[in-house]
């Protein structure tokens, strides 16, 4: 190991390590960031998915008492 | 070609009637070269500098004519109009191609000896008929790509932005070998012909638009 | 009422999975298999994640082109949707290739940014020339001419990505460290290995995140569907502008 | 010979978006007839126009002009239509003249026809104006002129006298007119004019057809409800 640094001019590893670690979390970063966004997308839609079930049944149980009534054009 | 002929005079014959694009094409290219020789506060340029000057205003110029080229067809009814008679599509793409090849040939006629003039140091004269077939090459790529994008952008709602914006980044393969190409024509005992290289990557560039364009440009005019 | 339809398509677990397993495998080669770079030293890890995403990036323009021509063909919007998500994740990549590619830079020459280097300069060029496209699609607002004109352009555009490198290359000499001549010539066995499990890694993850994406927008456009269905075109109220196909 | 109808419509549907602009029109239309087409800004009106105009390609259904199916044959039909919109698609910057004249270009029409038309609908001495100091009224004479230059046998007419004085309107009449005996297609801001031209009317709201009827056969109460 020691060997092979020896063998590198470029930076030591105590200068090189910082940089490859910002990389590898800018990687990460922008991988959790998009995700965050997605999964909040994904309760939304859930949410306003949950709101038309909702939405539905009770249109469904008015219907079924009365007449439906035509929606006025 | 008839079709691109009735196309083309059109155009020509408005653009003689209104002055709307050539003329700001000018103009704009004028105060180019002005603003550059305050900017770098030189009094003559050469080499690559001169030739980046060069096509950089002229690339920038002709997003002016970008911007217009479609807007009488879209505002007057002239997509109507071409799209109602029993014509092939794609004379609509050659016809205006050609017309922002003619503004542009008129812009350098013009704006290539007032550069020589305002700010270049070496002569002009040895490296003309190089600078020309450069040029030429080069109309034929802004030609191209212009109509593409002039085509794309004028049906958005923010048409004046979004050609540039698109056409720009399209064309810098075409402004990189153009001004490499000039570089050396516009030096002190310069070179007389572009390098052949730079040639022939403005010839491939024209050559593949040329064939891009044709084969889409038909679904910009579907409705 | 059925039971609720799953937000998440057929296949995603799986991918998922393998992408997991796939990216945790190279980064486990990255540092603890792979020799360091005998020029570069511990600096040239960054190449694991730079290239992979540059060329995932790349490779997914050029497949929204494609994509793209099928939409064209068919006139179906499905591949738009297809041919949007392709390019909306690459640009993402490609951002991350930009940045991880500047850190490198910096590591090894000391500059954020180096103009001598031709992949990286026409990678700039490419990306400029995509973030053009979500404006593009705002732009429109007839979501069928939305549809076609930035097929247009993303046919264009991704014949216009190996152009764009051939011209750049061209312009200028090659300067760039000898680990990224693609062709793995110079190689060692070693860092080939980790380097083809890593470009897999990030291939891997772009169709997941890719497949991920598409399903939360068709579970998005059939929920406005059901919307408009059951409850009358009024309920949905009026469709808010997007750049992305509806 | 089988008289196919010149138009033959089922179940023509367009959609803009989510919007449906144009559901499940049917309509067949004789040779030499005409049909008005009848209803509220943005029923459909202009939308059915266009697409016959192979201006707008179909959604859903089928359409048979002239014997040709659209859109595929949209190329075919474009030779025997004359369109007439709310624009008269000319140039403001040219003159009438230099307008009819491109047109006559891309539809291979001979320059002697133009003259013929400006004299019929006494625009002569304006030709040489270019269109943006004409009023409405003779821009839309240009524009009849314009739509009919290539001697079409179907007419699609969308508002046609909307800017002409009834001196215009009788000018253009043997153009556009009844007494051109060309199969007509039009719609009018003035649903009785259109009625007393029609032989056939279609109502549409809401992009859906409401009837269709012969105008003697036709419940004026079903034409105000259309209004409405």
């Amino acid at each position: 190991m020691s060997l092979l640094l020896a063998a590198a001019p470029a930076l030591p590893l105590h200068k090189a390590g910082p940089y490859v670690a910002a990389a590898y979390i800018v990687f990460v970063v922008l991988l959790l960031v998009y995700l965050a966004i997605m999964g909040l997308r994904t309760s939304r839609t859930e949410r306003q998915l949950a709101e038309l079930r909702r939405q539905v049944a009770e249109r469904e149980a008015g219907a079924e008492g009365q007449p439906r009534e035509e929606v006025a054009a | 070609m008839r079709t691109v002929a009735a196309i083309l005079r059109k155009d020509l014959v408005l653009e003689l009637r209104t002055l709307e694009t050539v003329p700001a094409m000018v103009l704009f290219s004028l105060t180019t070269f002005v603003i550059f020789h305050f900017a770098l506060n030189r009094a003559t340029v050469a080499g690559q500098l001169a030739a980046g000057i060069l096509t950089g205003t002229l690339l920038f110029a002709a997003m002016l004519a970008v911007n217009r080229l479609f807007v009488a067809e879209r505002e007057q009814g002239g997509f109507d109009a071409f799209l109602l008679a029993p014509v092939d599509r794609s004379a609509l793409l050659v016809a205006k191609a050609l017309a922002l090849f003619v503004f542009l040939a008129v812009l350098e006629v013009i704006a290539l000896p007032a550069f020589a003039l305002l700010l270049l140091g070496p002569s002009l004269g040895r490296p003309l008929g190089g600078l020309v077939i450069l040029l030429a090459l080069a109309d034929v790529a802004l030609a191209v790509v212009g109509t593409l994008v002039s085509a794309i952008a004028v049906h958005t709602r923010a048409r004046d932005l979004i050609g540039p914006i698109i056409a720009l980044p399209l064309l810098i393969p075409a402004l990189i070998a153009t001004a490499r190409g000039a570089g050396p024509l516009l030096a002190a005992h310069g070179a007389t012909l572009p390098a052949g290289r730079w040639l022939l990557i403005l010839a491939l560039y024209d050559l593949v638009f040329a064939l891009l364009a044709y084969a889409v440009f038909d679904f910009l005019l579907e409705d | 009422m059925g039971p609720p339809p799953h937000i998440h398509g057929r296949g995603l677990r799986g991918l998922a999975v393998a992408t997991t397993a796939v990216v945790a495998a190279a980064l486990a080669l990255v540092f603890f298999y792979a020799p360091l770079d005998s020029d570069q030293g511990f600096v040239q890890k960054i190449f694991y994640i730079h290239v992979p995403l540059a060329i995932t990036a790349l490779c997914g323009f050029v497949l929204g082109g494609l994509l793209a021509i099928a939409h064209l063909r068919g006139g179906h919007s499905r591949w738009d949707l297809r041919s949007y998500v392709a390019i909306h994740m690459s640009l993402i990549f490609a951002v991350g290739a930009l940045i991880t590619g500047s850190i490198w830079a910096k590591a090894s020459w000391g500059h954020w940014w180096v103009w001598s280097d031709p992949t990286l300069t026409s990678f700039l060029i490419v990306v400029l020339l995509y973030a053009t496209y979500q404006p593009l699609r705002f732009s429109i607002e007839d979501p069928e001419r939305q549809a076609r004109y930035a097929s247009v352009f993303a046919v264009v555009a991704g014949a216009f990505v190996p152009m764009n490198f051939i011209v750049v290359r061209l312009a200028q000499g090659v300067v760039h460290p000898r680990v990224l001549t693609l062709t793995g010539g110079h190689l060692p066995g070693s860092m080939r290995l980790t380097f083809t499990v890593s470009l897999i890694g990030i291939a891997l993850l772009y169709a997941t995140l890719c497949k991920l994406e598409l399903s939360a927008k068709r579970s998005r456009i059939q929920l406005r569907r059901l919307r408009r269905q059951l409850l009358g075109e009024d309920a949905v109220g009026y469709a808010r502008r997007s750049a992305a196909p509806s | 010979m089988d008289p196919r109808p010149a138009i033959d419509l089922r179940g023509l549907t367009r959609r803009f978006g989510e919007r449906t602009a144009l559901a499940d029109v049917t309509v067949s239309l004789p040779e030499g007839a005409t049909l008005a087409v009848l209803g509220r800004n943005g029923a459909g009106k202009s939308t059915l126009l266009r697409i016959l105009a192979t201006l707008l390609r179909p959604h859903g259904g089928e359409a048979v002009v002239l014997d040709e199916p659209l859109p595929r044959r949209a190329w075919a039909l474009r030779a025997r239509i004359g369109y007439l919109g709310h624009e008269p698609l000319l140039y403001r910057d040219l003159t009438g003249r230099e307008n009819l004249e491109y047109h006559a270009r891309l539809h291979r029409v001979p320059a002697a026809r133009i003259d013929q038309l400006l004299d019929a609908v006494r625009m002569g001495a304006r030709a040489e104006d270019p269109v943006r100091a004409l009023s409405r009224g003779m821009a839309q004479r240009l524009a009849v002129c314009r739509a009919v230059l290539h001697e079409p046998r179907l007419l699609l007419l969308d508002e046609p006298l909307a800017n002409l004085d009834p001196g215009a309107a009788a000018l253009v009449e043997p153009l556009i007119g009844r007494a051109s005996g060309l199969t007509r297609v039009l719609t009018s801001h003035d649903p009785h004019a259109a009625l007393r031209e029609a032989d056939l009317v279609l109502g549409l709201q809401g992009g859906r057809p409401a009837f269709t009827a012969e105008p003697a056969r036709l419940d004026p109460a079903r034409v105000e409800e259309l209004y409405r």
